[in-house]
């Protein structure tokens, strides 16, 4: 039976960034790579630049074959993991091969949470596959609908030209109600609205028919044809490899401050784990790339031996949405403490900071010149105390951060 | 366009709450350069010059160079065009800061103001998008209040060219402030803009400004900057001392007017100088946008009676609000230039009229019970309190408001004011300086340096020393300087640059960057050109040249100290040199052959 | 003996020393001044006034009893007992 | 050693004309909010501040990247978005903590400080002042990050 001092399983952001972080520190380490789709690693969070003819299918790959060979990584591509043993350290690949490892790190991602699968014009977008198949669908579409408004399926509407019909259902009262604040929504929502979005508020798609067209019927009795339908419904953590090994397992494989589950030699990382939330404390699903990067560099360096704490994962999520860009980071929730805003949806530049009860910066939600939220992103690492509102008044890049906080 | 220019100006009507754009004149570019020449001959062909200034009939022109937010020498500057509620001349006031250039990247070359608000406005630019908004909020606000208030409420990155009370009130000197500390400062533009209702001009510009022939720019300018940090003036006096260096030299010259003209030295200068601020309030230079030299003096006062921080005195106002009202209570100085900026008011009129009020009120003329309190030379408290009260046009500052000519006239001694067309002259004494007081007779604008700045062969000897007491080719110089001036102004270079470049590197940057091919000779025809345009339109504003002249004292009181005791300006002698040298008549109106060549008739 | 004024940047070279008192010599010239005043000081001044072949900087402004040299005999100029010597050197301003 | 632009910035005077300089050279225009390089003034704090990509040694931004289109040259040290494979997500502008990479919406790219490439830096020609210099990387520079780092600590220390 192989042995591989690591072994990790998933071949995206987490993954990707522990072979990184082991090589730089080591190159003896022997390493095995398992994945089920059999393809170098690809961007699952680019594939809406894809269908929305922004970028190639070429580009959506994130290394060639030969970045595994040069980090020396043995690949097992097209093969799921069909089970694992932790106390004997082994895990066992669907044709039956089995490989011993000295840590393994479960960075399986998540899924797209399906709906009415079997449809011809109905599809998640979360795979390779998912895209090629909304590709074809959307190019010749005079009407596509999302249901839910997500990261990926907003995105994917607001990449498509002006004159196709477009409509968002969400069973929510807003939109990105997992994201984003109220008022930030609603700015959102008008910007949506101004754009041509048909939005359907506190609706759900109760029946689909599919012809020629999709025929849907909403919650609300309205009736909908439309050639295509994206879901973007969430996602669900792959957890099912580690519950059935007996790992602790809530939404995500728990992780603790190390991204050990509670095996102490198997660590998680990225949409699969669910560990501190850096703002709350409580544990928490990111589901982000940059968290997915932060806590597969975190659980490399421990499986190395380098003892590295990771203080807790938050949201940072940039992106944007028919001509306006959006970056919201860490908490952003309406029941924060305190908030303070500047601007407005008019004046295509808002900005909201939400505060904990000691005025330090908890999270922000950027619409408009979102050029400097990285600085938000920092100051909500540093828990900086708020230092007064002409910070959101301008470009907040480094100089006047440094000159506020210091 | 890609060439220096977007092509485009933005058209402002405050009567009909409208903007609009429209292509630029580009015919009228390239013959007039640019900026205060271009804008020129945009008022000359909307306004009638007999209109009343402050009426909704004038306009108000906000104009950038062909250069103006380029690099290489110091190209940040805008001009502000309009006819002069102060002098009813043509006015022409020159700012830098960061205002002009983000007005440049914002998209528009010129800014067209006209009509009347029927209540305060102020004007918003986005870009492309352009609005008026309501500014009844910000009326009665300082300058720098109003910065924070529209940057908090539109956008932190805006730059903001704003009145003070001052403008408001339309008092006769009142000036547009931008960037806090920066200022479109004589002849009573903000005036303009108070009349009409207009509170202040935002702007926030992301875009660019590109060149015609990219390497040539780049090159003319690392040549230019080269010679600009190579220039001892430019590479040292400036960024060490400010335009301060000068209040010694020209002491020292017996040409700084003290006590409003009354003699010409002042034996505190030491207290009020360049050196002396570095020692005291000065805490570090600073430059406009694109700017080499770096003149501004950030200052902080730490004085027990007065606080406040800000940018300046400049040598100007040292003088202004210093010497010539005989104060040399440097606190006192450096407070009063800060409220001439926050109120929005021209610290060389401000100054030299408190000067004129003090000797009214010495010779018995002006009651303390008229002015409200004594009002004696030296008494540098006594100033700070008159310039807020003209500021906030309370008491006696309401005639002191209408400027030094006005008041003395007031009081039946017009000959009192230290005036040309009824603006003040500045800091360097007429007899003194025999080419000055020529330029100040002829200049464009009233009484003024900074068209034709002859102090500097005269005194600095830069770029060739000439004797200030000598009048054979002073007129020629005269109109070289005027020309050259109209050229470098109207391009939106600094002015301080031409201590360091000329007409070749000004030249050559303007052709680079509009891919143009202009000579050296046709860059100073088109000096010409611009400063025979200015002269037309004060003609038919019914500014006689009888008032190409200097005060009475300046012509015929000997000058009673220092070194160029019991001279007089000896104005009549060089005048009709001048006429001539202009291609004008014995009276000073430019011949049709004249105005034909220049394409003016 | 003759005062020397110092102003602009030789002045903030000099730690804000605004005048020195020099003897006088017969046959002194405003040169030989400029001269005797560097040997006088630690720090080299004198550049920023003349070149290195003794010749004034364009904008350097020396005043003898508050007159130009440069209408005078420039750095010839002879300088009598109890003369005030100006330097300033290049700066300007408006 | 790795060259960087190190800034002094007591020798600053506000001009900006590093902001022109590089917006003219890698954009073809003077368009300061275009540049990689920025100068901030606060008069009232009389404090001039110059920031630009610190080139660092393990940087977020490529870290950060979805596609692995931003790489750091282990000869120069210099970080560099390569744009053929940018996608322009941002996700790299969000990462950094100075703000020092930004979206550019003419080219749809992330775009970043590279040094001008294996030029001088046009920042640093056009500096009157010498306030920017081109040279290898130094304390200065590096305390000037940790001590950026450290006052972020103390503040979190504080309550």
């Amino acid at each position: 039976m192989p042995h591989f001092d690591i072994v990790i399983i998933g071949n995206s952001a987490a993954g990707l960034q522990a072979i990184r972080t082991i090589r730089r520190h080591c190159r003896r380490t022997t390493i095995a790579l398992i994945d089920r789709e059999d393809s170098p690693a690809y961007s699952r969070v680019l594939t809406p630049y894809f269908i929305g003819g922004k970028t190639g299918r070429d580009n959506l790959f994130i290394v060639d074959g030969s970045f595994y060979r040069e980090m020396g990584v043995a690949t097992f591509f097209g093969q799921a993991a069909a089970a694992l043993d932790p106390e004997r350290g082994e895990v066992r690949l669907d044709n039956g091969e089995t490989l011993h490892f000295g840590s393994l790190l479960l960075a399986l991602g998540s899924e797209a949470r399906p709906f009415s699968p079997g449809l011809k014009r109905v599809s998640t977008l979360r795979h390779m596959a998912d895209a090629d198949k909304l590709e074809g669908l959307l190019k010749p579409a005079a009407c596509v609908t999302a249901l839910g408004a997500g990261l990926v399926s907003v995105p994917v509407l607001s990449h498509l030209s002006p004159d196709v019909e477009r409509h968002l259902i969400v069973s929510s009262g807003r939109i990105f109600s997992r994201l984003l604040d109220a008022e930030s929504a609603a700015i959102l929502e008008e910007h949506f609205t101004a754009a041509g979005v048909h939005l359907h508020k506190r609706n759900d798609i109760v029946e689909v028919s599919e012809g020629d067209r999709l025929h849907l019927t909403l919650a609300s009795g309205e009736k909908l044809a439309t050639d295509a339908l994206v879901v973007g419904k969430g996602v669900i953590p792959n957890t099912t490899l580690a519950r059935q090994a007996g790992l602790i397992v809530k939404d995500g494989i728990v992780v603790d401050e190390h991204c050990r589950t509670s095996y102490p030699a198997i660590y998680a990382a990225g949409d699969a784990a669910e560990g501190k939330d850096f703002v709350t404390g409580e544990t928490t699903v990111q589901g982000n790339w940059i968290t997915a990067v932060e806590q597969g560099e975190v659980a490399a360096l421990n499986m190395l031996g380098l003892d590295r704490l990771y203080e807790g994962s938050m949201k940072n999520n940039i992106t944007e949405v028919f001509g306006i860009d959006v970056a919201v980071v860490g908490y952003c929730s309406d029941d924060a403490p305190r908030t303070v805003t500047h601007g407005s949806g008019a004046s295509r530049r808002f900005r909201k900071l939400f505060l904990n009860e000691k005025d330090r910066i908890i999270g922000a939600v950027v619409i408009g010149e979102t050029n400097d939220s990285g600085l938000y992103y920092q100051m909500v690492r540093a828990r900086s105390p708020f230092p007064g509102k002409q910070l959101l008044h301008g470009d907040n890049r480094y100089g006047a951060f440094m000159l506020q906080i210091a | 366009m890609g060439n220096g220019w977007h092509g485009k100006l933005l058209r402002v009507n405050l009567t009909a709450k409208s903007c609009t754009t429209e292509p630029l004149n580009m015919e009228w570019a390239a013959a007039f350069v640019g900026g205060r020449g271009l804008a020129s001959r945009y008022l000359v062909n909307e306004i009638d010059p007999a209109v009343d200034p402050l009426s909704s009939a004038n306009k108000l022109i906000l104009a950038t160079g062909p250069l103006t937010g380029t690099y290489g020498a110091a190209n940040g500057r805008y001009m502000v065009v309009t006819k002069s509620p102060l002098t009813g001349t043509i006015a022409c006031s020159n700012s830098g800061g960061y205002f002009p250039c983000e007005l440049k990247y914002a998209g528009y070359d010129l800014v067209i103001i006209e009509g009347k608000a029927d209540r305060p406005l102020y004007l918003k630019i986005h870009n492309q998008q352009a609005e008026l908004a309501d500014a009844s909020h910000l009326w009665g606000k300082t300058t720098g209040e109003t910065e924070d208030l529209i940057r908090a409420e539109f956008h932190g990155d805006a730059k903001v060219a704003s009145i003070g009370p001052a403008g408001e009130q339309m008092v006769r000197f009142a000036c547009i402030v931008n960037d806090k500390h920066r200022a479109a400062g004589r002849s009573g533009v903000g005036a303009v803009m108070g009349s009409k209702n207009l509170k202040a001009v935002a702007v926030r510009g992301t875009g660019g400004v590109a060149a015609a022939n990219k390497e040539a720019f780049r090159d003319t300018a690392r040549e230019t900057l080269k010679l600009l940090r190579e220039h001892p003036v430019t590479a040292e006096g400036l960024p060490a001392l400010g335009t301060a260096i000068l209040v010694n030299i020209i002491n020292q010259s017996g040409a700084l007017p003290t006590r409003n003209s009354q003699c010409g030295t002042f034996e505190a200068a030491e207290e009020i100088s360049g050196e002396r601020l570095v020692q005291t309030f000065l805490k570090r230079n600073k430059g406009c946008m694109g700017c080499v030299i770096a003149c501004g003096r950030v200052t902080r006062l730490a004085d027990p009676r007065f606080s406040g921080s800000g940018e300046g005195p400049e040598y100007e106002s040292l003088w202004s609000l210093g010497a010539a009202c005989g104060v040399s209570d440097l606190a006192a100085i450096v407070k009063a230039n800060y409220l001439c900026d926050e109120y929005g008011m021209d610290t060389i009129t401000m100054g030299s009229t408190v000067a004129c009020a003090m000797e009214l009120y010495e010779r018995g003329i002006l009651t303390e019970a008229e002015a409200g309190m004594p009002l004696k030379f030296g008494d540098g408290n006594a100033v700070v309190k008159l310039v807020e009260m003209t500021g906030k046009g309370e008491g006696f500052g309401c005639q002191a408001g209408l400027g030094s000519y006005r008041l003395a006239e007031k009081y039946g001694a017009p000959e009192l004011s230290m005036s040309v067309k009824k603006q003040e002259f500045p800091a360097y004494d007429g007899r003194a300086i025999q080419g000055m007081g020529l330029e100040y007779a002829t200049s464009n604008r009233g009484g003024c340096h900074v068209r034709g700045y002859l102090v500097s062969p005269e005194i600095l000897g830069v770029p060739e020393k000439l004797d200030p007491q000598v009048i054979e080719g002073k007129a020629a110089w005269a109109k070289a300087f005027q020309d050259v001036t109209a050229v470098v102004d109207s391009a939106g270079v600094c002015l301080f640059t031409t201590f360091g470049i000329g007409i070749p590197q000004v030249t050559k940057l303007i052709n680079a960057a509009t891919g143009s091919a202009f000579s050296e000779e046709e860059m100073m025809v088109a000096g010409d050109r611009i400063y025979n345009l200015e002269r037309l339109f004060n003609l038919k504003a019914g500014i006689d040249p009888s008032q190409d002249t200097l005060p009475k004292r300046i012509l015929g009181e000997p000058l009673p100290d220092g070194p160029m005791k019991g001279s007089v300006s000896r104005l009549p002698e060089m005048l009709p040199e001048y006429y001539a040298a202009r291609g004008w008549d014995p009276k000073g109106i430019p011949t049709p052959e004249k105005t034909s060549s220049l394409g003016l008739a | 003996m003759v005062l020397v004024q110092l102003y602009g940047t030789l002045r903030l070279m000099l730690a804000g020393k605004a005048s020195v008192e020099l003897p006088w010599c017969e046959g002194d010239t405003v040169g030989s001044l400029l001269e005797r005043f560097q040997a006088g000081e630690r720090i080299p001044v004198t550049h920023k006034l003349i070149d290195g072949s003794k010749a004034l900087h364009t904008g350097t402004i020396i005043l003898l009893n508050r007159r130009n040299v440069l209408h005078l005999q420039k750095l010839d100029t002879p300088v009598n007992d109890g003369d005030v010597l100006a330097l300033f050197p290049p700066g300007a301003g408006g | 050693m790795q060259k960087l632009i190190r800034i002094e910035p007591s020798k600053c005077i506000g001009c900006k004309s590093c902001e022109m300089a590089c917006s003219f050279r890698h954009r073809g225009e003077f368009a300061p909010s275009k540049s990689r390089i920025v100068n901030e003034v606060f008069m009232e704090e009389a404090q001039f501040i110059t920031v630009t990509c610190m080139q660092c040694n393990d940087p977020w931004c490529l870290k950060a990247c979805p596609k692995g289109a931003i790489s750091k040259d282990l000869t120069s040290g210099i970080v560099e978005v390569d744009e053929l494979k940018c996608v322009g997500c941002r996700t790299c502008v969000s990462a950094c903590p100075f703000g020092m990479i930004k979206y550019l919406d003419e080219s749809g790219k992330a775009d970043k400080c590279n040094l001008c490439g294996t030029d001088f830096p046009e920042c640093v020609t056009f500096c009157p002042t010498h306030c920017l210099k081109y040279s290898e990387e130094d304390l200065p520079l590096r305390e000037k990050v940790l001590r950026f780092a450290r006052t972020m600590k103390d503040g979190q220390g504080e309550v």
